[in-house]
């Protein structure tokens, strides 16, 4: 606290209280208080992030390999695919506290919400994606090909829904990326699928999946690169605090990751061990950047004001207020 | 002024703002700026203490701009009247008025009345001495007087020894520069003001001024109102619509507890108690208490028509109708000398009804050390209070001054019934009768007062049956004999209300106190509240929906007397009965039909009194009264814009200089108001007038989201998380020059105590310039203690005892104090703190 | 399961009641907090102590499950007069304002403390209500948007959905708490709470029209009367959340009281939120083919 | 909708009864109506039809609910002896009948029949009695005349604070 004496002041408007203005760039706040919420999610949800994206990705890995008549790779990418959905249901079930919770969410069907289409979306990719990995493994399953298809089909977009729902709340580093979120949820599924199935996978069967994870890896740091241009001041959070300390790791960790799988992912199964866990850390590393920059941007107000102001000192918008009367 | 309406009276406020939407002017004077600034069109603050100087500076400006209201004043207050040759002003006598007996330390004020008048008469009634409550010391209710007329009369108000010349000589210093030294204010903002009030009076338009115990916890308290009714005598704004001087009082039933008091110096209705002086004879009392003319008059049909009402049968002619079953008082038994009494050993028994003193009253340390001395304590409220836990949870514990198993006292505590469960009367602060509805019965033990003092009443009785002891016939023939019903046989309240009403002889219940008789045949409980049981129906309980009525809503509740909603309402028409402008219509002379008629309130006068009576020789009580004069109270029907009687520190509003100041009298050599009332001792010491050690003046006061000692709120979760810490308020430059942080914490000292506060720094505690330097104010809300969902030291602990010696009250919003960053020492170390600011500051213990 | 949100008045037919809503003209608000009292009480709120702020008189804070109605407030340095070193024509204005005896609310003294109720704005597009995956945020009869508790699931997307942050999640049930404009009340044609005890009317409760019409008139006379800083906020249909139905008269720029000065509900850009994440479905399928055909088997 | 939804009722409107009151703390004397339900107050809030308050409420009156079923509210008659650092419970007759003794026995032992000049006092002043100011004027009455004739002579009130 710095006292000022009032009959010297010269400051319009001042306030006792130095958090009654954030400190940057002039914003006006109420005492500094965050407008917005954060997320009150737990480390359960960017966890159902990264494995709803393996998933789905390993789903459609799998599926194709099987078409490429890669039997080895496909079973490999199917274990990979039913790991994450075996998790990503009991993720959500924890978040949310008890098992009935998550029926409730099917009481209806939603468009406007992307948790609800996610949840259909989970429902019917995580219910098929056992069936389709047993049947792969044991041909077991009756109608076991449809469950195959199925899951392929609804992995895709479990693999981006998640973006599209993180984006369509108001905190303005997930609502602002919001045509970049999913390409990046997009390329952190790919580099998951091929990082979890390179990991499980011999690697002279496992081309593909390498390919898929560099893809994912080289895919990923071009779009988040892309995102937080795009962001511009707004992608600040990322540079700051967990998130920062995620993205940095996840950085690291890809590139390691790639590097090591370019290098030697090809002749030693130790190394592709090693990198598709590097590369999996770092997709699960990214998941995790996004989540927290989501609550970091959500919790300084001059994230949620500044544009907004600006915008309307721009003209662009109107904004919400009005003082000349309308009668 | 002195109020902070829109924090303590929101409900209130509505009405403030509804006018101030239709173009009022709205204005505060104030030492802070509250919520009630914010809204304010003005706020003017100044500094604590010093509101006579404000006011004495409105009414000197009134007079250098010829704004008083000529015929109003002439008419309707004392203002031509000539007052005594042998009468010094203060102005004349250093601050001092005549009479001043150093070796009482008193006033004889005989010098201060009227002109011809003897003595006895011009001093008033003189049972009682100084020692008393200042009411009823010096005549509260006036002197005697031939048909009502003060002797000497100069209606041009030239006369050099007429009040009115008497007033403009005394406020002659008080020019708005004065004022500004004084006060702290601009000039610009006090002409401001002046300038507003007397543009908002007169015939067309009125003012009201509206005050809170912000004027009456001073040693110059009364004063501070006396100086506010000048002002609006002068102005004519007294008994009219929009006028008048409105005392926001801050309880539910606080104007009810005075009105049928729980105060030692009064019985209901006001009627002093009496004193040994009159001895067992009755006459000679109502001779020194009750002037012969106006409503007072009649002192012996209220006297005798409420010792009926108490004794009933054993009330007969012959024994004076039980006078002498009565206590008389002989010295000051209020509240804080009785508990300096009890620090030394003289009361062996307390009852702590609804109250928490040892929060809630000045010096609060010294009350706990008080409590700590008792045999037995009866506590009742709805749950164990600081007050009920003196001996298990103290500062003092934890100072190591006092433990536990060292105080001997009992304490009983008694569960109490909430307002949903008892009927009964709230007074509100217009003098309102609501009465409350019972919703259910309380839980477990918990009771009404009525029924703890009914059984309570009864066990004392049956246990006293078979005494033969004199003095336990007063008990015994009491009448005590109140229909029960429930299961809790809980007493019926309205069967104590038909008793307040009073019943005539056939046992009807009466309508005016203008029916009650000196001759034993009325018995009533309270005069002033005679009629509210009118037709035998409870007024009180009329709830005729506020909608389907004029403003007035004459018939929600009632008002003593007489159901009058604004009182000495004769004011409002002018001295022929025709309203003073067409706007400001209220009460009037109806030729026609030769009756006071008015928009809807009961006309404060007598009914069929022409404007043009004139009083017969010998008149006597409302007989004397003219059909001009509306003041009725008053032995001459007048208003006092001087004050013959009824005071014991002057009869003229005089600035005076708190107990505790930085600043010496700017105006008087005589420093603080030479009748106040200290109690010089250890537990009760006093700062040195300008002490370096404590610098910074210390007021305290209240929050919108607590009440009081925090019994009511500090318990109530939704209150209690709105304002959870003790804090203080203090100015960025106060912070900065005692390094205190924003948020963090202070401790604040005195030569009592020292307590802990989180720090607020904010702007509306303006450094205020007086004699060139800037003065630091640090204020504190006083709600908290120790038991509660939210705690916190309590603020009363730093503050002296030190009353107003017209009533007894304490000065709790000026003292001056040290505050220092960080959080105050535990244990012994706080009492060293203490110690060695009282060394420093060369602190008087004894 | 159903596929249809409830919507106003559509989904009611002849159900439906007029819209109803809340202005709240801070320019009378004297900030007793009557309301926040009164809606907890009412609505049986669990008690939350947070301590002491500081900031000013608040001690709640902020909106959220255990606090419905917040008063905010703002304690500011303004220039009061010529004294002060403002402007000639400023201080001239103030003078007229003061001498005409209106409006000059929360001003005097070079300080003014503003002070204002905010509450649940009962958004036109309320984004909390559609992200809502389970229905439990519906909009009701009155066109109000209510959370039921009995249907909540606690999934939390409403929270950062609100562009005002209005939702929270109760720790101890998980389940998400706002102001329900008092459902119970309305249904049995009651007040809600805090409109019902508010001192100086300042919360006016009414028909959204009615109160509309009333707020422009309110505004008026504060422009005419010199206050150039008073504004209606949420009161138009083309704002971003295309009108709200608890909106505002304000003394300040929005967000000096904590509020966004240009919310939007994301729902107007939720056809590019799955357009873009279909494309990156649809990427990630090229992706996988172009990996699993792309190259050696 | 949800079955709570379409059958939502406001307390108000499922009380047993409702009372018209005053409100309890300070005295501007807001009107009040008490709703109880099965011997409980469920509700309190301003009434509309008082003059005084239009059905308004502060924030201390709307909590007057909460302060009537406050959650320490005692129930209990409480004593504690002499030394003791422990409440114990006695029953609210046992607590009226010890304090009638404690009140003769005071008043006896410290009765002032007359004072040093002979005139009559016929007090004691070893009671003192404080009083709240939310206590009825009925209620008030009667301590006034009690105290009054049994000599106890400093009864006191906020009204004084």
């Amino acid at each position: 606290m710095t006292a000022t004496d009032p009959t010297t002041s010269t400051t319009p408007v001042a306030t006792p209280a130095p958090e009654a203005i954030a400190g940057d760039g002039g914003i006006r706040s109420y005492h500094g208080q965050p407008v917005l919420k954060e997320p009150v999610w737990s480390w359960e949800i960017p966890c159902y992030f990264y494995t709803g994206g393996l998933t789905g990705a390993s789903s459609g890995l799998a599926f194709l390999a099987e078409l490429r008549g890669n039997d080895l790779l496909a079973r490999r990418a199917w274990a990979a695919a039913m790991m994450g959905g075996v998790a990503s249901p009991l993720l959500l079930i924890s978040d949310l506290g008890k098992p009935e919770r998550f029926l409730n969410m099917l009481r209806m069907f939603k468009v406007t919400s992307p948790m609800s289409v996610g949840s259909w979306i989970l429902v019917v990719a995580g219910g098929s994606t056992p069936l389709a990995a047993i049947d792969a493994w044991t041909g077991w399953i009756p109608g076991g090909k449809y469950a195959r298809r199925t899951a392929a089909m609804f992995g895709l977009p479990l693999a981006t829904y998640t973006a599209a729902l993180v984006s369509n709340t108001a905190i303005p580093v997930w609502h602002k990326a919001h045509r970049m979120l999913p390409f990046v949820f997009g390329s952190g599924a790919a580099m998951s699928a091929g990082a979890a199935t390179v990991a499980l996978t011999p690697p002279g069967a496992a081309a593909p999946a390498r390919r898929l994870a560099l893809a994912g890896a080289v895919a990923g740091a071009v779009t988040s690169e892309l995102m937080e241009h795009r962001l511009g001041e707004q992608g600040e959070p990322y540079k700051q605090g967990a998130a920062a300390t995620f993205r940095r790791v996840g950085r690291v960790a890809g590139a390691a990751g790639a590097l090591l799988l370019v290098s030697r992912g090809r002749s030693s199964r130790a190394a592709a061990v090693a990198s598709g866990m590097l590369l999996s850390a770092a997709a699960l590393s990214t998941r995790w950047s996004v989540f927290k920059a989501g609550f970091q941007s959500a919790s300084d107000p001059k994230y949620v004001i500044g544009p907004q102001r600006e915008a309307i000192s721009r003209g662009e918008r109107r904004g919400a207020a009005r003082r000349e009367p309308r009668i | 002024m002195g109020s902070n309406m829109a924090e303590q009276h929101p409900v209130g406020f509505q009405w403030v703002m509804e006018a101030h939407e239709r173009g009022a002017k709205y204005i505060h004077v104030d030492p802070r700026f509250t919520r009630t600034s914010a809204m304010a069109d003005r706020h003017v603050p100044i500094r604590a203490g010093t509101d006579i100087a404000f006011l004495g500076g409105v009414i000197n400006y009134i007079f250098e701009h010829d704004a008083w209201f000529r015929e109003y004043v002439q008419h309707y207050t004392n203002g031509p009247v000539i007052v005594r040759e042998d009468y010094v002003d203060a102005e004349d006598a250093a601050g001092m008025f005549s009479g001043w007996d150093p070796e009482h330390g008193a006033y004889q004020i005989e010098s201060w009345g009227y002109d011809e008048t003897s003595h006895e008469a011009a001093g008033g009634k003189k049972e009682q001495q100084g020692d008393v409550s200042g009411e009823q010391a010096q005549g509260a209710h006036g002197m005697k007087l031939e048909r009502g007329n003060p002797p000497n009369i100069d209606n041009s108000m030239q006369h050099p020894r007429c009040v009115l010349q008497i007033l403009k000589r005394h406020f002659a210093r008080y020019t708005p520069q004065v004022v500004s030294e004084i006060c702290g204010c601009s000039e610009r903002d006090f002409l401001a003001v002046a300038r507003a009030l007397c543009e908002n009076s007169g015939r067309e338009r009125t003012s009201a001024i509206v005050y809170s115990v912000g004027w009456t916890q001073h040693t110059v308290g009364v004063q501070n109102i006396r100086a506010a009714s000048i002002v609006q005598m002068l102005l004519g704004n007294m008994g009219r619509p929009g006028g008048g001087i409105l005392a926001l009082r801050g309880h539910a039933n606080i104007q009810g507890s005075t009105d049928i008091p729980t105060l030692y110096n009064i019985l209901p209705g006001y009627i002093p108690m009496p004193h040994p002086t009159s001895g067992p004879d009755l006459d000679k009392f109502i001779e020194l208490n009750g002037p012969d003319t106006g409503a007072w008059g009649n002192l012996k049909n209220y006297m005798v028509s409420l010792l009926k009402a108490w004794w009933g049968d054993a009330a007969t002619d012959e024994n004076n109708y039980g006078y002498d079953y009565l206590p008389r008082i002989d010295g000051d038994h209020s509240h804080y000398p009785m508990m300096v009494k009890m620090l030394d050993g003289g009361v062996q028994g307390m009852f702590c009804v609804g109250q928490n003193p040892t929060v809630g009253s000045a010096n609060s340390k010294l009350m706990r050390l008080a409590l700590a001395k008792l045999d037995w304590l009866v506590v009742r409220d709805f749950q164990p209070t600081e007050s009920a836990l003196f001996w298990k949870d103290s500062p003092e514990h934890e100072s190591g001054e006092t433990r536990a198993e060292d105080i001997q006292t009992e304490v009983f505590f008694l569960p109490c019934a909430a307002h949903t469960e008892k009927d009964g009367n709230f007074t509100n602060t217009q003098r309102l009768l609501q009465w409350h509805w019972k919703a259910l019965d309380p839980p477990g033990d918990a009771r009404s007062e009525l029924h703890w003092i009914y059984h309570l009443g009864k066990a004392v009785r049956d246990k006293l049956a078979d005494s033969e002891d004199p003095r336990d016939r007063p008990i015994l023939d009491l009448t005590w004999d109140y229909p029960v019903e429930g299961p809790h046989q809980e007493p019926n309240a309205e069967a104590v209300l038909q008793e307040i009403n009073g019943r005539g002889p056939d046992g009807k219940m009466l309508s005016t106190y203008e029916e009650l008789k000196d001759d034993g045949s009325t018995a009533c409980g309270s005069w002033i509240h005679c009629g509210i049981y009118k037709d035998g129906v409870n007024q009180s309980a009329r709830k005729k929906p506020g909608q389907d009525q004029n403003w007035i809503a004459h018939e929600w509740g009632w008002a003593w007397p007489k159901d009058v909603r604004i009182l000495y309402n004769r004011a409002s028409a002018d001295p022929d009965g025709k309203p003073w402008s067409e706007r400001k219509r209220y009460v009037w002379w109806d030729g026609a039909d030769d009756k006071w008629t008015s928009l809807g309130d009961s006309p404060d006068f007598p009914a069929q009194k022409e404007p043009s009576f004139e009083p017969e020789e010998d008149a006597k009580a409302m007989e004397a009264i003219s059909g001009d004069k509306p003041f009725i109270l008053h032995p001459d029907g007048r208003a006092w814009l001087f004050a013959p009687s009824g005071l014991v520190d002057g009869p003229l509003p005089t600035h005076y200089e708190p107990q505790e100041t930085p600043f010496q009298n700017a105006l008087y050599p005589q420093q603080q108001n030479p009748t106040r009332q200290e109690f010089p001792r250890p537990e009760n010491p006093y700062h040195p007038v300008g002490s370096p050690v404590f610098p910074y003046v210390l007021s305290t006061w209240r929050l919108t989201e607590h009440h009081t000692s925090g019994a009511m709120s500090r318990t109530v979760p939704y209150l209690a998380e709105l304002q959870p810490e003790f804090f203080c308020e203090v100015s960025p430059a106060l912070a900065a020059e005692r390094g205190l942080e924003h948020g963090g914490w202070a401790t604040i000292v005195t030569a009592r105590s020292a307590v802990e506060a989180r720090v607020l720094v904010t702007d509306r505690i303006k450094p205020l310039q007086i004699e060139g330097r800037p003065t630091y104010r640090v204020g504190m809300p006083y709600h908290w203690g120790g038991v509660g969902i939210v705690t916190g030291d309590s603020a009363n602990d730093l503050l002296p005892l030190v009353l107003d010696n017209n009533v007894h009250i304490s000065e709790y919003k000026v003292a001056t104090c040290d505050i220092r960053p960080g959080r105050r020492p535990r244990g012994p170390a706080r009492l060293k703190l203490v110690e060695e600011y009282r060394q420093r500051a060369g602190v008087r213990v004894s | 399961m159903t596929l249809d949100t409830v919507s106003w008045p559509a989904s009611y037919g002849d159900e439906a009641k007029p819209r109803k809503g809340f202005f709240t003209d801070t320019s009378i608000c004297i900030g007793c907090k009557a309301c926040e009292v009164a809606c907890k009480e009412w609505n049986q709120i669990p008690m939350s102590i947070k301590g002491f702020s500081g900031k000013s008189y608040d001690n709640t804070l902020a909106l959220g499950a255990n606090t419905w109605r917040h008063v905010a407030f703002v304690e500011q340095r303004v220039p009061a007069g010529v004294d002060d070193g403002a402007s000639l024509v400023e201080a001239a204005a103030r003078a007229d304002v003061i001498d005409a005896g209106v409006h000059t609310y929360q001003e005097g003294d070079g300080l003014r403390w503003l002070m204002a109720s905010d509450v649940c704005k009962h958004c036109t597009d309320a984004a909390c209500l559609e992200v809502c995956p389970t229905g439990a945020l519906f909009r009701t009869e009155f066109g109000t948007v209510v959370v039921q508790e009995d249907i909540c699931n606690g999934c939390g997307y409403c929270i950062p959905a609100c562009p005002f942050g209005v939702l929270e999640q109760r720790k101890d049930d998980g389940r998400v708490w706002k102001c329900t404009l008092c459902y119970d009340r309305l249904k049995e044609d009651q007040q809600p709470a805090c409109a019902q005890a508010c001192p100086t009317d300042s919360i006016q409760f009414g028909e959204l029209d009615e109160l509309r019409h009333r707020a422009e008139g309110r505004l008026k006379r504060l422009q005419d009367a010199g206050q150039a800083e008073a504004r209606l906020y949420l009161a138009d249909d083309d704002d971003g959340i295309h009108g709200a139905g608890a909106f505002f008269l304000l003394l300040d720029e929005p967000e000096v009281y904590g509020l966004p000065p240009d919310p939007v509900d994301t729902r107007h850009e939720l056809g590019s939120i799955w357009s873009a994440a279909g494309a990156a479905a649809l990427a990630l399928g090229a992706g996988l083919i172009a990996a699993v055909f792309g190259g050696r088997r | 909708m949800s079955r709570r939804s379409a059958t939502l009722k406001p307390r108000t409107a499922t009380a047993d009864r409702v009372v018209q009151s005053v409100c309890p703390y300070c005295a501007v004397g807001c009107g009040q109506k008490v709703y109880v339900k099965d011997e409980k107050v469920v509700q309190i809030e301003g009434d509309p039809d008082s003059p005084i308050s239009r059905g308004r409420l502060c924030p201390k009156g709307a909590a007057s609910e909460a302060l009537v079923n406050q959650p320490g509210r005692m129930k209990e008659v409480l004593y504690r002896r002499p030394g003791s650092a422990n409440w114990e419970r006695i029953s609210l007759e046992q607590a009226t009948d010890m304090i009638a003794e404690r009140m003769i026995r005071t008043r006896a032992q410290t009765w002032e029949e007359q004072g040093e000049d002979g005139k009559a006092l016929k007090r004691t002043l070893g009671i003192h009695f404080l009083g709240g100011a939310t206590l009825d004027s009925e209620e008030n009455y009667l301590i006034k005349k009690f105290f009054c004739a049994a000599g106890a002579l400093s009864i006191e009130n906020q009204a004084r604070i």
